[in-house]
C-alpha cells in the first residue's frame, strides 16, 4: 500500500465508515425512530459515495459558464453548415486533453483573444476553450437527486408507520412491542 | 395505429398503470376506480402477451426512452426472459384484482378503497418496470416504487401487527435497496455506464485486455456481492428472510396473494439478470463459488423453512414459510447454470407464482367465510365449503409437485439438471425436502376433511361465484401448465438458452 | 372385429375411464344412472381390451405418442404382452368389482358414492395408462396419479381411523416414489440417455460401454425396488395393511389388483426393459434383492398368521405374494420372469376372490374377525367355497392357477442354482396353507354355536362376482399354457 | 484538501455521535447537521445541485418530519439490552468488504477513470449540442437523458404520499373490530 493509494482512496474509506455507522444504527438499535435515523445516515452516505465518484481533480461543477453557453448557442446558429466539423473537433479535442488537465491547471491562456474571423477558426477555438474548463461528471449528481428523493419518500413512509405503531402500541421500542404481542398471543 | 402501439409497447406496459394511478386518486369513486384498475390490469396483461408474441417472433426488442440512445439515455430491453416474467406478473395481478372485491370489502375500510387501487397499480408498475428496463439505476427506482407501495399495502392489514410487519419489511427492504445502490455505484465506478448490456460489454472488454484475467476484479467482486445480498433480501433467501413471514401473515388476503405471487419472483428475475446478463456465469460460478454458496444456502433454507412451516398454526404464515423454501428451489436451479437448471429456476418462478397465488386466494376465500387463518377454525370446512376446500387440494398438489401439476415440471427439470451435473447429494436432498411440502400441505387437507366442523365452519357457506371462478382459474392453471408446457417450460427453456448462449441481453 | 386400428384402441381404452370419471360426476345425483354408466364404461373397456389383446398377443406392438410433457420427455404408449396381460386383468376385474361395489356400497349405505366411483375410474385410468406406458417417465407419472387418485378411496370413511390409514398410505407411497423412484429414473436417464422400454434393456448397452459400474447398477436396482413402494417390499410394506381401512371393494380392486399390481408390474418392466434380465444376472445386481424378497415372503407370511382380522391377514398375504413377483425379477431367469408375469394374473384373480369373500361376510354376517367365522360355512356356503378355491390357487396347488406361476418361479430358482430360494418357496407354501386353509375349513367343519345362523348369503351383486372370479382362478389353471405362450415374447 | 479533511472528520464525528446519543431530539438534530455537512462536502465535490437538494431535503424536510413524529411518539430511546456484538460483526464484515473493494478503484478525482472517459462525447458536450446550450447540465440530464428516472422519482413521491394518507387515516367506517383476521384478538386498541 503506497502513500499514493492512501491519498487516492481515503475519501472512499471515510465514506465507507459513514455508511457503516448508519448501517450499524439500523441493525443494532431497537428504537424505531433511531432505526429510521440510521437509515437516513446510511442513505446520505451512499449519496456521498456516488458524488465522490463523479469528481475530477481540478474540475468545476457541471454548469457551463453563461458566456461560453451563449457563444455556443450563437455559434450554433451561425454555422449550421459547419456544425458537423465543429462537434467532431469537440470530440477529438476533449479526450487527450483531459489527461493533461491537471498539469495545465489554470495556466492555460484564455483563447478569447484568438477569436478569429473565420468560422473554421472559431471551431478550433471552441475546442481549445473546452479543454480549459474541466467539469466533474454530472451523471452521479443526476442519479443522486433521484436517490435523495427516494430516500425522503422512504423516510416519510417509515415515520407514518411509526406514528401508527405508536398509537396502537403506545411505544416505539421494538422489544416492548414484541413483548406486548407475545402477551397477546399467550392468552 | 397497430404499428405505433407495437413500437411503443415496452413503455406502454409501464405507462398505462403509472398514469392510471393518479387518475384513480382523482376520480376517488370506489366503483369507478375499481373498474379503471381492472381495465388497466387486463389491458396490461393483454399487452404483455402481445409483447411475448413479438419477442418470440422477432427476437429481443430495444426501446430508447425519449429517443436517447444508450449509454446516454435509458433503454428498455425486452427479451424472452423478461417478457415471460412480465406476462405472468401482469396476468396474476389482473387475476387477483378480479378476485378481490368481496375480500377487500371485508378487510379494508370502504373509504380507503379508492386509495388501495392506485397503490396496487403502482406496485404493479414498479414490478413491471423492474423487469422491462435495461438500465441498472432504473431498476433501483422501480424497485423502490414497488417496495413503497408494497409496504403501504401490507400495513392495511386489520390487526395492529400489520403496520409493524410493514415497518420491519421497510427496514429490511431499504437496507436491501441501499446495498443494491452501492453495488450499482461500484459497477458504475468501474465501467462508467449504467446500461446493463453496456456494462457487460465493458467487463468483457476489460477482461480481454487483461488476457482473460478479470480486471479490477476486487471491486467487481464486491459490487457483485452487494448486488447479490441486496437482491437476496428482496427475494427472502434463507438467512435474510426474516421480514417475509410477518409481512405475508398480517397483510390483507388480497395483498398477500398478489405480493406472494409476484414480488419475490421479480427479484429473482433481477438476480438472474445480474448473474447471467451483466456478470457472466463464468465469473459467478467459476471464478467465484457462488454456485456452491447458493445451493448450500438454498438447501439449508429449504429444510429449515419447510420444517418451520410444519409447525405453524396460522395458515398464511405456513404458506409464507413455504414461500421461503420455494425460493430455495429457484436458486437451486439458477445455481446449476446449465440450460435445464436455469429453465427449472425460471419455470419455477412462473409455476410457483401460480401455485402460491392460487393458494393464497384460497386462504382469502376461507378468511372471508371463516374470518380466521388459524387451522383450528378451519376444521371440517371441507363439508360446508367443498369447492374452496378442493381448490386447496389442487393447489396443494401443485406445491407438492405431483405429476400433471406444474410443480412437477419444475421439480423434474431441477432433478434432471442436478443429476446431469452429477450433484447427487443435492438431488437427493432436494427430493427429500420436497416431501416436507407433503406434510405441511396435507395437514391442512386433513384438517379440512377429517375433523368435526368447528363452530365457525359449521355455519360457513360457499364463497361468491366470482371468487371461486378466479381462484379456480389460477389453481386450474396449475394443472393446465402441468400438462401443456409449451408456454411455460418451453418459454423458460428458450429464455435460459438465450441467457447462456452468447449473452443476448 | 377390426373396427378400429390398434392405435385408436389405445386411445379409446385410455379415454373410456376418463369418460367414466366425467359421466359419474355428471350423473352423481341419480345413483342408478351413475352406476349404469360406470358399469357400461367398464364393460366396454374390457371388450376393447380383448380386441387389443388379440392383436398384441399375435405379435403386434401398437404404440401411440400422446405428447411431450417436457422437452425430451414424452408421454407415450406402447403395448407389449406383459402390459397387455396386466391391462386385461385390471379391466376385466374392474367390471366385476363395479358390480360388487354397487352391491356392497348400497348394502352398506355408504356416503359420497359419487366421489367413490369417480376416483375408482381415475385409478383405472392410471392403471391402464401405466400398463401401456412406453417409457419409464410415463410410467412414473401414471404411478403417481394412481397414488393420489386412490387416496380419497382409502380414506373414504372420513373418520380418524381413515385419516391415520391415509397418512401412512400417502406418506410411504409418496416418499418412496419421490426419494427413490424419481431419483432412480433421473439417474437412469443420465446413464442411458433414454427412458424408453426396450427389449433386452437400455442399461446393458451403457454397461458394456463402461458408463456405469456393477456396484452402481446394484444400487440403482435397489432404488427401483424400494422406490416402487407399491410393490410393498419390506420394510416399505406398511401402507398396504394401513390401506385396509378402505371399504372392501377398494381393498379388493386396488389393493389386490390395480395398485399393488402396478407396483410389481413396474418392477418387472424395469427388470425386463430397463436393465434386461441378462444384465441383472451377469452383474449379480439382483442377488441381494433375492434375499430381501425371500425375507419378505417369509416374514409377511408369519405376520399374516398372527392376524385375526381377515382383511389384515389377507393384506399381509398380499405382501408376501407380491414379493414372489419381485423375487422372479431378481432371479432374472427367463422362467422366473415368466412366472412373475403369470403370477400377476393368478394372484390378482385369487386375491380378489378372497377379498370379495371377506366383504360378503362383512355385509352378510357383519363379521370381520376370523375367530368369529367358525361354522359360518353353512350359512354362506357359496362364499366359503369360493374362498377355498381361491386359497388353493394362492397357495399354489392344483387346480388353482397359482400352481403354474409358482412352479415356473421354482424352476427359475433351480436354474439359477440358488437352492435356498427353492426352500424358501416351499416353506412359504406351507405357511400359506397354515394361514389360509383353516378359515374355510373351520367355517365348514366346526359346528355352529348354540344359535345357528340361518342360510344367508351376502347380496346377489356381491356373491355373483366372487363366484365368477373363483371359477376364473380354476380356468386360469386350465388355460395357463396359452398365457405362457402369450407372455413368452417378453423374455426373448 | 484541508477543508475537505475537516469536513470529513466532522462528518465522522457527527455520525458516531448519532449512533451513541440516547436523546432522540438530539439525534434528529445531529442528523440534520450530518446532512448539512454532507451537503457542504458535495459542494466541494462540484455537485451544487445535489448539495442544495440534500440541504433542503435531508437537513430540512426530513428533520422536520422526524421532529413531527417525535412530538407524536415520544422522545427518548431506551438503552438497548441486547448485545451489540452481532451487529458490530456484520458491520465490520460489510465495511471490510467495501474497503477491500475500493483497492482496485480508480483514485479519487482521477480524470482517466471509466466514469469520466467511458461516455464519449461526454454528457457536457452532448447536452450542449442537444439542448442548445442549457447551462446547467445536471438539469439538462435530469430532464432529458434520464428524464425517465425523474418520472420514476415523481412516482415514488406520489406513492409515498398516498401511502402516508393510507397509513395515517384511521377510518373504521362500518367496521366492527371483531376477530375477522386473527383469533389472537389483536383488535386495534389505540393508546388513547
Amino acid at each position: 500500500m503506497t502513500l499514493d493509494e492512501i491519498f487516492g482512496l481515503y475519501n472512499y474509506w471515510v465514506v465507507i465508515c459513514l455508511m457503516m455507522t448508519g448501517f450499524y444504527i439500523v441493525i443494532a438499535r431497537k428504537n424505531l425512530i433511531k432505526t429510521v435515523i440510521g437509515l437516513n445516515v446510511f442513505q446520505t452516505s451512499v449519496v456521498l459515495l456516488y458524488i465522490t465518484m463523479g469528481k475530477v481533480t481540478g474540475g468545476t461543477a457541471p454548469i457551463i459558464p453563461p458566456e461560453i453557453a451563449a457563444q455556443h448557442g450563437e455559434h450554433h446558429e451561425h454555422s449550421t453548415a459547419h456544425s458537423t466539423a465543429h462537434s467532431t473537433a469537440h470530440m477529438t479535442a476533449d479526450a487527450p486533453h483531459l489527461d493533461h488537465a491537471t498539469e495545465h491547471g489554470h495556466e492555460a491562456v484564455t483563447p478569447l483573444t484568438q477569436h478569429a474571423d473565420h468560422v473554421h477558426q472559431t471551431a478550433s477555438a471552441m475546442a481549445d476553450h473546452s479543454t480549459e474548463l474541466i467539469y466533474s461528471n454530472p451523471l452521479p449528481s443526476v442519479l443522486m437527486l433521484t436517490a435523495i428523493v427516494v430516500g425522503i419518500a422512504t423516510t416519510a413512509l417509515a415515520l407514518a408507520l411509526i406514528v401508527r405503531i405508536s398509537e396502537d402500541y403506545g411505544t416505539i421500542e421494538e422489544d416492548e412491542i414484541l413483548l406486548i404481542d407475545q402477551r397477546d398471543s399467550s392468552h | 395505429m397497430i404499428e405505433f402501439l407495437q413500437y411503443h409497447l415496452p413503455v406502454l406496459l409501464i405507462a398505462i398503470p403509472l398514469i392510471a394511478a393518479p387518475l384513480a386518486v382523482l376520480l376517488s369513486n370506489r366503483y369507478i376506480v375499481q373498474s379503471l384498475a381492472l381495465a388497466v390490469c387486463w389491458t396490461t396483461f393483454g399487452l404483455a402477451i402481445w409483447m411475448v408474441a413479438i419477442v418470440n417472433q422477432s427476437g429481443p426488442v430495444s426501446y430508447e426512452l425519449g429517443g436517447w440512445a444508450p449509454p446516454y439515455g435509458i433503454e428498455y430491453r425486452v427479451d424472452q426472459l423478461n417478457s415471460f416474467v412480465m406476462m405472468f406478473v401482469s396476468g396474476l395481478g389482473a387475476m387477483v384484482l378480479t378476485y378481490s372485491p368481496y375480500s377487500l370489502k371485508a378487510e379494508i375500510p370502504l373509504s380507503q378503497h379508492y386509495l388501495f387501487y392506485p397503490m396496487y397499480l403502482l406496485c404493479m408498475t414498479g414490478l413491471m418496470g423492474m423487469c422491462v428496463t435495461g438500465d441498472l439505476f432504473n431498476v433501483f427506482v422501480f424497485l423502490e416504487i414497488s417496495s413503497l407501495s408494497t409496504y403501504a399495502l401490507i400495513s392495511l392489514g386489520r390487526t395492529r401487527r400489520a403496520p409493524l410487519a410493514a415497518f420491519q419489511y421497510l427496514i429490511m427492504g431499504t437496507i436491501g435497496a441501499t446495498f443494491l445502490l452501492i453495488g450499482i455505484g461500484l459497477l458504475y465506478q468501474m465501467t462508467g455506464t449504467l446500461n446493463m448490456a453496456d456494462i457487460a460489454e465493458q467487463l468483457e472488454a476489460q477482461r480481454l485486455v487483461n488476457d482473460g484475467q478479470w480486471a479490477g476484479s476486487r471491486t467487481m467482486l464486491v459490487a457483485f456481492a452487494f448486488l447479490t445480498v441486496g437482491l437476496c433480501i428482496k427475494m427472502a433467501v434463507f438467512p435474510l428472510h426474516t421480514w417475509l413471514p410477518n409481512a405475508y401473515a398480517y397483510a390483507p388476503s388480497v395483498v398477500t396473494a398478489f405480493v406472494a405471487a409476484t414480488a419475490t419472483k421479480v427479484s429473482v428475475y433481477a438476480f438472474i439478470r445480474v448473474v447471467f446478463g451483466i456478470f457472466t456465469p463464468q465469473f459467478a460460478f467459476e471464478l467465484l463459488p457462488l454456485d456452491t454458496a447458493l445451493w448450500s444456502f438454498s438447501l439449508v433454507g429449504i429444510f429449515l423453512a419447510s420444517i418451520a412451516a410444519i409447525f405453524q398454526q396460522d395458515v398464511k404464515r405456513r404458506l409464507a414459510y413455504s414461500s421461503i423454501a420455494q425460493i430455495g428451489y429457484m436458486l437451486l436451479g439458477i445455481s446449476m447454470a446449465d440450460v435445464d437448471g436455469l429453465s427449472a429456476g425460471i419455470v419455477h418462478m412462473f409455476n410457483h407464482a401460480l401455485i402460491k397465488g392460487g393458494l393464497f386466494m384460497v386462504v382469502g376465500c376461507f378468511v372471508l367465510r371463516l374470518g380466521s387463518v388459524q387451522m383450528d377454525d378451519w376444521k371440517g370446512a371441507g363439508r360446508t365449503m367443498p369447492w374452496t376446500s378442493f381448490a386447496w387440494v389442487l393447489g396443494g398438489l401443485g406445491l407438492i409437485g405431483v405429476p400433471v401439476t406444474c410443480g412437477f415440471i419444475s421439480k423434474w427439470l431441477l432433478l434432471t439438471s442436478a443429476i446431469h451435473n452429477e450433484l447427487y447429494p443435492v438431488a437427493i436432498l432436494m427430493l427429500i425436502s420436497s416431501l416436507l411440502a407433503v406434510v405441511y400441505v396435507w395437514q391442512i387437507v386433513e384438517v379440512l376433511y377429517f375433523e368435526e366442523p368447528s363452530e365457525k365452519a359449521k355455519h360457513a357457506t360457499e364463497v361468491p361465484p366470482l371468487m371461486l371462478l378466479t381462484t379456480y382459474t389460477v389453481v386450474g392453471a396449475n394443472i393446465v401448465f402441468g400438462v401443456w408446457t409449451t408456454y411455460s417450460a418451453g418459454l423458460a427453456t428458450k429464455a435460459a438458452k438465450a441467457l447462456l448462449e452468447g449473452g443476448s441481453l | 372385429m377390426n373396427l378400429f386400428s390398434p392405435e385408436t384402441i389405445i386411445q379409446i381404452s385410455l379415454a373410456l375411464p376418463a369418460l367414466g370419471i366425467v359421466l359419474v360426476l355428471l350423473t352423481g345425483r341419480f345413483p342408478n344412472l351413475r352406476e349404469t354408466c360406470s358399469l357400461a364404461v367398464a364393460a366396454l373397456l374390457f371388450l376393447v381390451n380383448c380386441d387389443l389383446a388379440s392383436y398384441v398377443f399375435s405379435g403386434g406392438r401398437p404404440s401411440w405418442r400422446a405428447g411431450q410433457l417436457m422437452p425430451g420427455f414424452d408421454v407415450a404408449f406402447t403395448v407389449e404382452p406383459l402390459g397387455m396381460l396386466f391391462a386385461l386383468v385390471a379391466s376385466g376385474l374392474w367390471v366385476l368389482t363395479t358390480v360388487y361395489a354397487i352391491g356392497y356400497m348400497r348394502g352398506h349405505h355408504e356416503k359420497n358414492q359419487t366421489r367413490f366411483f369417480a376416483c375408482f375410474a381415475a385409478a383405472i385410468f392410471a392403471a391402464m395408462a401405466a400398463a401401456y406406458s412406453a417409457n419409464l417417465f410415463t410410467l412414473f407419472v401414471m404411478y403417481e396419479i394412481m397414488t393420489i387418485s386412490t387416496y380419497p378411496l382409502v380414506t373414504h370413511h372420513g373418520d380418524q381411523n381413515a385419516k391415520g390409514g391415509g397418512r401412512v398410505y400417502l406418506g410411504i407411497l409418496l416418499s418412496t416414489s419421490v426419494a427413490f423412484f424419481m431419483f432412480a429414473i433421473a439417474w437412469t436417464w443420465k446413464i442411458a440417455d433414454t427412458l424408453t422400454f426396450t427389449q433386452g434393456g437400455i442399461l446393458s448397452k451403457a454397461f458394456s460401454e463402461g458408463r456405469v459400474t456393477e456396484f452402481e447398477l446394484a444400487i440403482l436396482l435397489g432404488l427401483f425396488a424400494f422406490g416402487i413402494g407399491k410393490a410393498a417390499l419390506m420394510p416399505f410394506h406398511r401402507w398396504l395393511p394401513a390401506a385396509m381401512v378402505a371399504p372392501t371393494p377398494v381393498s379388493a380392486l386396488l389393493h389386490a389388483v390395480a395398485v399393488v399390481k402396478v407396483g410389481v408390474f413396474s418392477v418387472l418392466k424395469v427388470a425386463l426393459y430397463i436393465f434386461g434380465l441378462d444384465l441383472i444376472r451377469d452383474t449379480g445386481a439382483g442377488e441381494w434383492l433375492c434375499y430381501v424378497a425371500a425375507a419378505t415372503i417369509l416374514l409377511a407370511s408369519l405376520v399374516a398368521m398372527t392376524k385375526d382380522n381377515l382383511k389384515a391377514r389377507l393384506a399381509y398375504s398380499t405382501v408376501s405374494q407380491l414379493a414372489y413377483i419381485t423375487l422372479g425379477a431378481a432371479i432374472a431367469m427367463p422362467q422366473s420372469a415368466l412366472g412373475s408375469g403369470m403370477h400377476i394374473a393368478m394372484h390378482a384373480v385369487g386375491k380378489i376372490t378372497l377379498f370379495f369373500c371377506a366383504g360378503a361376510v362383512y355385509v352378510g354376517a357383519h363379521k370381520t374377525n376370523i375367530s368369529q367365522m367358525r361354522g359360518l360355512g353353512r350359512a354362506m356356503p357359496l362364499t366359503f367355497a369360493a374362498f377355498l378355491i381361491a386359497a388353493i390357487s394362492i397357495i399354489g396347488l392344483p387346480p388353482g392357477g397359482g400352481s403354474w406361476s409358482k412352479w415356473l418361479l421354482a424352476l427359475g430358482a433351480a436354474q439359477s442354482g440358488q437352492t435356498f430360494l427353492i426352500a424358501t418357496l416351499m416353506i412359504s407354501s406351507l405357511l400359506n396353507i397354515a394361514y389360509l386353509i383353516p378359515i374355510p375349513i373351520q367355517a365348514f367343519m366346526v359346528p355352529p354355536g348354540e344359535k345357528p345362523m340361518p342360510f344367508k348369503e351376502g347380496p346377489m351383486l356381491c356373491v355373483v362376482p366372487l363366484c365368477i372370479t373363483a371359477i376364473g382362478s380354476v380356468a386360469l389353471f386350465l388355460f395357463a399354457d396359452s398365457i405362457y405362450a402369450c407372455l413368452l415374447p417378453i423374455v426373448q | 484538501m484541508f477543508v475537505s479533511i475537516f469536513i470529513l472528520t466532522l462528518l465522522v464525528v457527527t455520525a458516531i455521535t448519532i449512533a451513541r446519543i440516547g436523546d432522540l431530539w438530539a439525534a434528529v438534530m445531529f442528523t440534520g447537521i450530518f446532512s448539512f455537512l454532507g451537503a457542504c462536502w458535495m459542494l466541494i465535490l462540484d455537485a451544487p445541485d445535489v448539495a442544495f437538494t440534500e440541504a433542503a431535503v435531508g437537513a430540512g424536510v426530513s428533520t422536520f418530519l422526524m421532529l413531527g413524529t417525535l412530538a407524536l411518539a415520544g422522545k427518548t430511546e431506551k438503552p438497548t439490552t441486547s448485545s451489540s456484538v452481532v451487529p458490530l460483526f456484520v458491520v465490520a464484515v460489510t465495511g471490510a468488504a467495501l474497503i477491500y473493494g475500493t483497492l482496485d478503484m480508480p483514485h479519487f478525482g482521477d480524470p482517466n477513470s471509466p466514469v469520466q472517459t467511458r461516455i464519449e462525447p461526454s454528457f457536457m458536450e452532448k447536452s450542449q449540442s442537444d439542448m442548445h446550450g442549457l447551462p446547467n447540465v445536471v438539469t439538462a440530464l435530469l430532464a432529458s437523458y434520464r428524464g425517465y428516472d425523474t418520472l420514476g422519482e415523481t412516482a415514488v413521491i406520489f406513492t409515498a404520499g398516498i401511502a402516508v394518507i393510507l397509513i395515517l387515516r384511521r377510518s373504521n367506517d362500518g367496521f366492527k373490530s371483531n376477530d375477522v383476521f386473527n383469533s389472537q384478538s389483536n383488535s386495534r386498541k389505540g393508546s388513547q
